[in-house]
């Protein structure tokens, strides 16, 4: 969502580029032949891990977006705790049968994986994009050089916080 | 409390002895608990927290009060390559305690060394002082019951 | 999926142009009729459990990471159990500043909420091609109203960076007071945008109210029941973002109660866990989670007041209350509400800001932790935000509760796509606008779902670009 | 007092006796990075960062501890360099909990700092995620093991400059912790003066002031402290 | 005590010994007492005396025979005999030994055969007195020439002329790094001030070594004559043995050679009656392999953290509180005496054109003949594992030889004609080490062992730097993940670069060589990473492997 800061530059970059696949937008299935990919957010369910994998066969160039995507910053703070259970434990009360997240076999919602991983952990990551958010200005600056087909060069543009 | 004092003459209150006292006063009690080294700081004018993180350092010493039996499994490479690591597994998993750790009932301690200078006798294990050679899990752990069973029963 | 005898299950997965991840599943009889559906969260963080043993002071910074949507009302809800822990009155020029900036998250929140996800379905239609049905088709469609909703969004959020600082504004408001008194260059900068802000709320209220006629199906059925409301107000019963008191009242207007503070609402809520999803739902506690489900945000708040208290909302504010006798039940009018809180929050800004006390330097009670237990509360954009704090001595935390505006909806939410879902849908009449509806009822509640389940990323919604000739189109549901 | 010439990226540069690399390069504003070196504190030659190829020696010398030699040939920045310093932050970053957008000290941090400097986006390596302790027990301050580097700036100036030894290290390797005296709370600390010393000269967001949440760090103040102590100048 | 005192006791052993009829050598080393070797002795001294054989027989607890896996062994050297050794020997077996002894057939069985190439081959200059000297006697050792070095240095020489002496010898620091002993010496004996040190770091940390623990049990008095003369040669009057805390035999023996030595005057205040002074005492090592390194085996004895300090400044020009400080290892000592005995140059002559003399080695492993074996620098790999040490049991074939540690590497078949010297390992990628030498099969992963060494260097990192502190830790996890068959090929970048960083930026030579044992394995075998890696499979079936799909 730290995308829209962009404001009015959202609607330049637009003419450019067609968005295919967005929280913003309603096509439901990650299509192939992605040219670039940003992904925010760290792998903290079995789900996120699943959709990563797609989401990297099916993308050319694939951008961590953001610290949660590149460090696994704030999702990651449940790691020194090391098991979910715990953690689950503390928001929905002591009772397995009645708590989200655990692997049972009709679960409904992704069950959480034991340690959140940034995307690197799992997948080959073309570029990172860390801040918490991004500034909107350097989403701008990295979106307007994938598009014209350049290389990326961050240097010290960014910075983890 | 004395024989410690004594120690620490011998040594005329130098600070540089604070180890060779760690070790008398560990001789002495068995581990060292922070009001001994609190003590010891004070006669050598060692500052706590210098006192606290030698103590800390070496492997040797305990801060903790050891089980009445301690066992010793050698990690060193010669034990290692001969199959020590199952030795060990076979003993956290028996005696439900980790390294570093003792047993609930304060049974038995378990530790490594990183080399008993022992590997002609690989896999070693030392077990209250007496070096044990070509142990296997199930001779290991028959030893540990031996003391177990003698001790609860 | 499950494969149940006779039975199918529609999978809506993910719920898009809401903020976080979610699925809606819907469950058909033998006989093809819609007989339960189900709003699944999908996310979870754990905040409740790893700041246990962080200190209360780090908790406005920390918090502020909850979510990307709105930051500002975590930390100054957080800083608002400080305050309590440490048992201070914050100094007027705080207060003054931290509603100020409260408002202007509820104007580009609520702005981000109706131009960039929900306007698509008003203005293109719940039936018009999905991949042009977003923010970016609406551009092309009606570029002026695109615009504009980009510019008043931008509005709030350069009014927030302006008083809480750039990037740094996750500790701007701390545990009594604000780090950062206010300069008079940022508060003229912020008053000269004011006026096109304002214009395009009117704009766009004027335009909204115009095609209400068109929603009439929407209005009855987009969650369309009744429960209680709870929001907060004024000590005179105006309309109030921060710093107030919470009231409630049931669906016929009957007040349950009013003028609560933080830890007198609390005590009256209790939640429900569902396996099925990670968000839980809170309801009141002596009705039970059937009559004591509430619906919280916009809706609720406008339900709830006397007033809005500025002129302009108000104006408006009468013409919403008499779309009903007693309060207005449909949630679909929660968009409506939303454009009257634009407009009051704006209208309020300009009023805070034009007293000049909002300059002092005077914005920062010192205090040791005096108190073991604190709760605090902030209205989000969504509805009211609480956390609640228990320290140790040293003031590091043991506890951590923190309960959220779209989980005070879940119970609400869950009885709309059912409502929806019955309307709607049919195990023969199944198609993608139809499923849009469903998803549409809850846009319509503005779930932020990183929120409510504590979350921060929101994985695994994708942003991306694509080259020529790219409009693939998804398939929007799934059956087993 | 004699003068020692070198070369220092192929400048020659002159230097007081018996002074060290990084004296010499900062004199003349050629860029060494550092984190465990404080001005007016002992060297601890740990952080590495300052590592500096020396012609004729293979092995690479801190010029923290090193002496300038007349004729020594320096170089304090090459490819190889600036692959080790951004190895070392990345390890830095992997130790412990350093999620920078939750840190007191975000945007005031030596480690971030360093960071950013070097270019670096991300970590490679695993994090380690360790369960470290908060000690809040003192009135004044807080000290957040997730965010220590074991520089151990705290422990050296409270020893050499407020002369009260109450922090040092406990364990060893991965294990090292900063501790106050027998590891007990800071806020029970007998020997503690409450000087805050240790919080100013803090990298990081380890060491903080409770309440101010942007920490202002300010390491720069040992160098007068010892000067004047020194020069006697406390009553000008 | 002057030179005459001494010489009276050595003739008085010497007679003594004459008289006698047999002497019976029961290996009194850890290795042995752990099999029973005290039950073993104490069998012996009972069945002489109840024999009646008290003065003709005497039984001495001695120094390391060699052959561990065969312990306890006894040995027996008869007046009108060739030795015989007996091995697995039990209490009864000794009373027959004695009667054999005495009745002049000893028993036959379990007998060792002193002819094989495991006793042959080997040539034994430091531990020559292992099964002649009783280690808790000096008697023993002054029969055996022992504190006669001391005594020539005293009396004949100049403090430069032994400096000399020891250069000419070609010595070089059997510590590990191979330094040249006698260019050591001479930077100290240049150092200018007084109150110099002279330590002998005895903190034997390497796993899979004993050399020094078994010199320190079976030869005390070498070590303390040999730190002894380096004292007069550098001018230092005190000396320090840091001595492993998990060696109390050591300590044991090492107290009481210092207390006979102090009272012979052999150590202490006007050593044998000379201008010469020079005190030694013990510090306990407490279980910090870092302390091996010499800048923290310094801070260790000033009482602190075992944490290195960096060099320069070197500990010969500021060690031990700041004063020049002289240190070798137990093995350098041990070889001073036969020097000096000898001379310089007829040490030189042994050995290769860098490396001379001849170096004590622990077998151990997958290997037939597991115990010490002190062999002449540069024979080949080839004759110390098939020939002395009797190959590969259980018909399994040779994989590797570890040398050199944790710091060191592992040396494939391909390499088995190597000449073991300094510069042939480390030109494969190994080191000399302190001399351990362990012996694999097939049964042995190469990725589980480096994965194996980079935890113990992990674990016994000091934690002051922070290349090794956390690239340790690193390193680890990315062999962990081998084995667990997780890893992917970036991986293997990642450690091949952490590797550089490690070894290029550490402060002390533990991090400096924690990743010798990865980087020779991964020259050596590499193919067997790839089978972890890309196939998931460990070839010698040792890794857990069970790659459960990560999430």
């Amino acid at each position: 969502m730290s995308l829209l800061d962009m404001d009015e530059r959202l609607l330049d970059l637009a003419s450019l580029i067609d968005l295919v696949y967005s929280p913003i937008m309603d096509v439901k299935e990650f299509p192939e032949g992605v040219d670039i990919t940003l992904v925010e957010g760290a792998v903290a369910n079995e789900d996120n891990a699943r959709m990563l994998r797609l989401v990297r066969e099916r993308t050319d160039v694939l951008v961590a977006f953001g610290d949660c995507a590149v460090a696994g910053n704030v999702t990651a703070l449940r790691n020194p705790i090391a098991n979910p259970l715990p953690v689950l434990q503390r928001s929905y009360g002591p009772d397995p049968s009645r708590m989200p997240g655990l692997h049972t076999p009709d679960a409904e919602v992704p069950p959480l994986v034991t340690k959140v991983e940034n995307l690197r952990a799992l997948v080959r990551v073309d570029y990172y994009l860390p801040g918490c958010p991004p500034s909107a200005d350097l989403i701008f600056f990295v979106l307007s050089e994938l598009v014209a087909g350049r290389t990326l060069n961050l240097q010290s543009r960014a910075t983890l916080g | 409390m004395k024989m410690l004092d004594a120690a620490m003459k011998r040594h005329r209150h130098q600070p540089d002895s604070l180890i060779e006292i760690l070790h008398t006063a560990q001789e002495l009690f068995g581990y060292l608990d922070v009001q001994c080294l609190k003590y010891v700081g004070h006669a050598l004018k060692v500052p706590p927290s210098r006192v606290y993180g030698v103590a800390t350092f070496y492997n040797i010493f305990s801060l903790k009060p050891r089980g009445a039996h301690t066992c010793v499994v050698c990690l060193g490479t010669a034990c290692y390559v001969k199959g020590t690591a199952a030795i060990l597994a076979a003993i956290e998993r028996d005696q439900h305690v980790e390294v570093g750790g003792t047993t609930p009932d304060g049974q038995v301690s378990l530790v490594t060394a990183r080399c008993l200078g022992a590997c002609g006798l690989a896999p070693a294990l030392v077990l209250d002082n007496e070096i044990h050679g070509a142990m296997t899990p199930e001779t290991a752990l028959a030893r540990i019951k031996a003391w177990t069973d003698h001790d609860r029963g | 999926m499950k494969a149940e005898t006779m039975a199918q299950t529609i999978t809506i997965e993910p719920v898009s142009r809401v903020e976080g991840h979610a699925k809606i599943t819907i469950h058909l009889g033998p006989d093809g009729q819609v007989q339960d559906a189900r709003f699944h969260v999908l996310e979870f963080r754990g905040f409740e459990k790893f700041c246990e043993g962080r200190h209360f002071q780090e908790m406005p910074a920390i918090t502020s990471r909850v979510c990307g949507i709105c930051p500002v009302s975590h930390m100054l809800a957080s800083a608002d159990a400080g305050d309590r822990l440490l048992a201070v009155e914050i100094p007027d020029t705080a207060l003054r500043l931290r509603r100020v900036v409260n408002l202007a998250q509820i104007v580009q929140s609520h702005a981000l909420s109706f131009f960039y996800l929900s306007s698509p379905d008003l203005l293109l239609g719940y039936d018009a091609p999905p991949a042009a049905r977003n923010v970016l088709g609406l551009a092309a469609a009606h570029p002026e109203i695109a615009r504009r909703g980009i510019r008043l969004r931008q509005f709030g959020q350069t009014a927030i960076e302006l008083i809480a600082g750039k990037r740094i504004h996750a500790s701007w408001a701390i545990a009594g007071g604000v780090n950062a008194s206010l300069s008079a260059a940022a508060r003229d900068q912020i008053l000269a945008a004011l006026p096109e802000a304002i214009e395009t709320a009117r704009l766009t209220l004027d335009w909204f109210r115009a095609s209400l006629p068109s929603h009439d199906e929407e209005a009855r059925t987009f969650g369309h029941f009744p429960t209680l409301f709870m929001g907060m107000v004024t000590p005179d019963g105006s309309l109030e973002s921060y710093g107030g008191r919470l009231r409630i009242i049931d669906a016929h207007g009957r007040l349950v109660a009013d003028q609560l503070d933080a830890a007198q609402a609390r005590v009256l809520l209790g939640e429900r866990v569902e396996p099925w999803s990670y968000l839980k739902s809170p309801f009141l506690k002596a009705l039970g989670p059937d009559e004591g489900a509430y619906r919280v945000g916009p809706l609720a708040r406008l339900n709830v007041a006397q007033r809005c208290g500025t002129p302009l909302a108000d104006e408006e504010f009468a013409r919403f209350r008499s779309l009903s006798a007693g309060p207005v039940l449909g949630s679909f009018h929660y968009h409506y509400a939303r454009l009257i809180e634009i407009l009051f929050g704006l209208e309020r800004i300009g009023e805070l800001l034009d007293d000049p006390s909002c300059l002092s330097t005077d914005v920062l009670a010192r205090a040791s932790r005096n108190r073991l237990r604190g709760i605090g509360m902030s209205e989000a954009p969504r509805g009211t935000l609480f956390h609640d704090y228990t320290v140790d001595e040293d003031g590091l935390l043991t506890s951590v509760d923190l309960l959220i505006a779209t989980g005070q909806n879940n119970l609400a939410m869950n009885r709309a796509v059912t409502q929806i879902a019955k309307a709607y849908l049919h195990a023969d009449r199944l198609d993608e606008g139809l499923l849009n509806r469903v998803e549409a009822g809850i846009r319509a509640f503005d779930p932020c779902l990183s929120c409510s389940t504590h979350a921060a990323g929101t994985m695994p919604l994708v942003v991306e670009v694509h080259d020529v000739n790219g409009a693939t189109i998804g398939r929007i549901d799934r059956r087993a | 007092m004699s003068v020692t010439t070198l070369t220092i990226n192929g400048r020659l540069v002159s230097a007081a006796e018996g002074a060290s690399i990084l004296d010499v390069a900062r004199e003349h504003d050629i860029h060494i990075p550092t984190l465990c070196h404080l001005d007016g504190l002992s060297e601890h030659g740990a952080c590495r960062l300052c590592l500096v190829e020396v012609a004729g020696s293979s092995k690479l010398q801190a010029a923290c501890m090193t002496k300038a030699v007349e004729g020594m040939v320096v170089t304090t920045d090459s490819e190889r360099l600036r692959t080790y310093r951004r190895q070392i932050v990345e390890l830095l970053l992997a130790e412990r909990n350093h999620v920078c957008s939750v840190c007191v000290a975000n945007r005031a941090c030596e480690l971030q700092d360093l960071a950013v400097s070097m270019g670096l986006h991300h970590v490679r390596y695993e994090p380690q995620a360790p369960q470290l302790a908060m000690d809040a027990s003192h009135p004044r301050w807080i000290i957040d093991h997730n965010r220590c580097v074991l520089c151990t700036r705290c422990v050296r100036v409270c020893d050499e400059i407020e002369g009260a030894h109450t922090w040092d290290v406990m364990g060893r390797g991965r294990q090292t912790l900063v501790i106050s005296d027998m590891n007990e709370p800071w806020g029970d600390s007998a020997s503690c003066t409450s000087c805050g010393k240790c919080v100013r000269v803090c990298p990081t967001g380890a060491l903080f002031e409770k309440g101010a949440v942007a920490t202002n760090k300010d390491p720069h103040f040992v160098t007068y402290l010892r000067m004047a102590r020194e020069q006697k100048l406390w009553n000008r | 005590m002057i030179v005459d005192d001494i010489a009276a006791v050595r003739d008085r052993e010497h007679a003594a010994r004459a008289a006698q009829k047999a002497r019976i050598a029961v290996c009194s080393a850890a290795g042995c007492l752990s099999t029973g070797g005290s039950a073993v002795k104490d069998a012996l001294t009972a069945a002489v005396a109840e024999q009646g054989a008290g003065t003709d027989v005497r039984v001495l607890g001695t120094g390391c025979l060699g052959l561990c896996h065969a312990g306890p062994l006894v040995r027996v050297d008869a007046q009108d005999a060739a030795p015989a050794m007996f091995e697995h020997v039990t209490p009864a077996l000794a009373v027959a030994i004695v009667s054999g002894v005495v009745g002049g057939a000893l028993p036959a069985e379990q007998r060792c055969d002193l002819t094989q190439p495991f006793f042959t081959r080997q040539h034994r200059i430091v531990t020559s007195d292992a099964g002649v000297v009783d280690a808790e006697r000096i008697e023993d050792y002054l029969a055996a020439n022992g504190y006669a070095a001391l005594e020539k240095v005293l009396t004949e020489m100049r403090p430069e002329e032994v400096v000399r002496e020891i250069s000419a010898s070609g010595l070089r620091g059997r510590g590990g790094a191979g330094y040249p002993t006698g260019l050591k010496w001479s930077t100290v004996a240049k150092a200018q001030g007084p109150g110099k040190f002279v330590v002998c770091n005895a903190d034997e940390g390497d796993p899979g070594a004993f050399m020094d623990r078994s010199v320190l049990e079976g030869d005390p008095h070498r070590v303390l004559e040999g730190m002894a003369i380096a004292a007069f040669a550098v001018g230092a009057e005190q000396g320090y043995i840091y001595v492993r805390g998990e060696y109390p035999l050591a300590i044991t023996r090492l107290k009481t050679a210092i207390r006979q030595a102090e009272r012979m005057q052999l150590l202490g205040h006007r050593i044998l009656d000379t201008q010469f002074n020079f005190r030694i005492d013990i510090r306990i090592g407490a279980g910090a392999f870092v302390c091996g390194e010499e800048t923290a085996l310094i801070s260790s004895i000033e009482g602190k953290r075992g944490t290195p300090r960096p060099r320069p400044p070197f500990p010969a020009e500021a060690g031990l509180w700041g004063r020049p400080t002289l240190i070798n290892n137990v093995e350098t000592y041990a070889n001073i005496a036969p020097i000096i005995l000898a001379g310089g140059s007829r040490f030189a002559t042994l050995g290769t054109e860098h490396s001379k003399g001849t170096k004590v080695f622990a077998l151990a492993g997958r290997i037939v003949n597991t115990g010490l074996v002190e062999v002449p620098m540069g024979i080949p790999l080839r004759e110390i594992i098939y020939d002395i040490g009797g190959g590969i049991p259980d018909g399994r074939t040779f994989k590797a030889a570890q040398t050199g540690g944790p710091s060191g590497g592992c040396i494939p078949a391909a390499h088995l004609d190597l000449p073991v010297d300094y510069e042939a390992l480390a030109g494969i990628g190994s080191i000399m080490g302190s001399g351990g030498l362990i012996v694999m099969d097939e049964t042995s992963c190469m990725v589980d062992v480096a994965r194996y060494f980079m935890e113990f260097c992990r674990d016994e990192s000091c934690g002051k730097c922070i290349p090794c502190r956390a690239g340790t830790v690193q390193m680890h996890e990315i062999l962990l993940k081998m084995t667990r068959g997780t890893a992917d090929e970036r991986d293997l970048g990642l450690l091949e670069q952490l590797a550089e960083l490690v070894t290029r930026t550490s402060l002390c030579g533990l991090g400096q060589t924690a990743a010798n044992p990865v980087m020779s394995t991964l020259h050596h075998f590499r193919e067997e990473y790839m089978a972890h890696i890309r196939d998931k499979v460990c070839p010698a079936g040792v890794c857990p492997m069970h790659a459960e799909d990560r999430p």
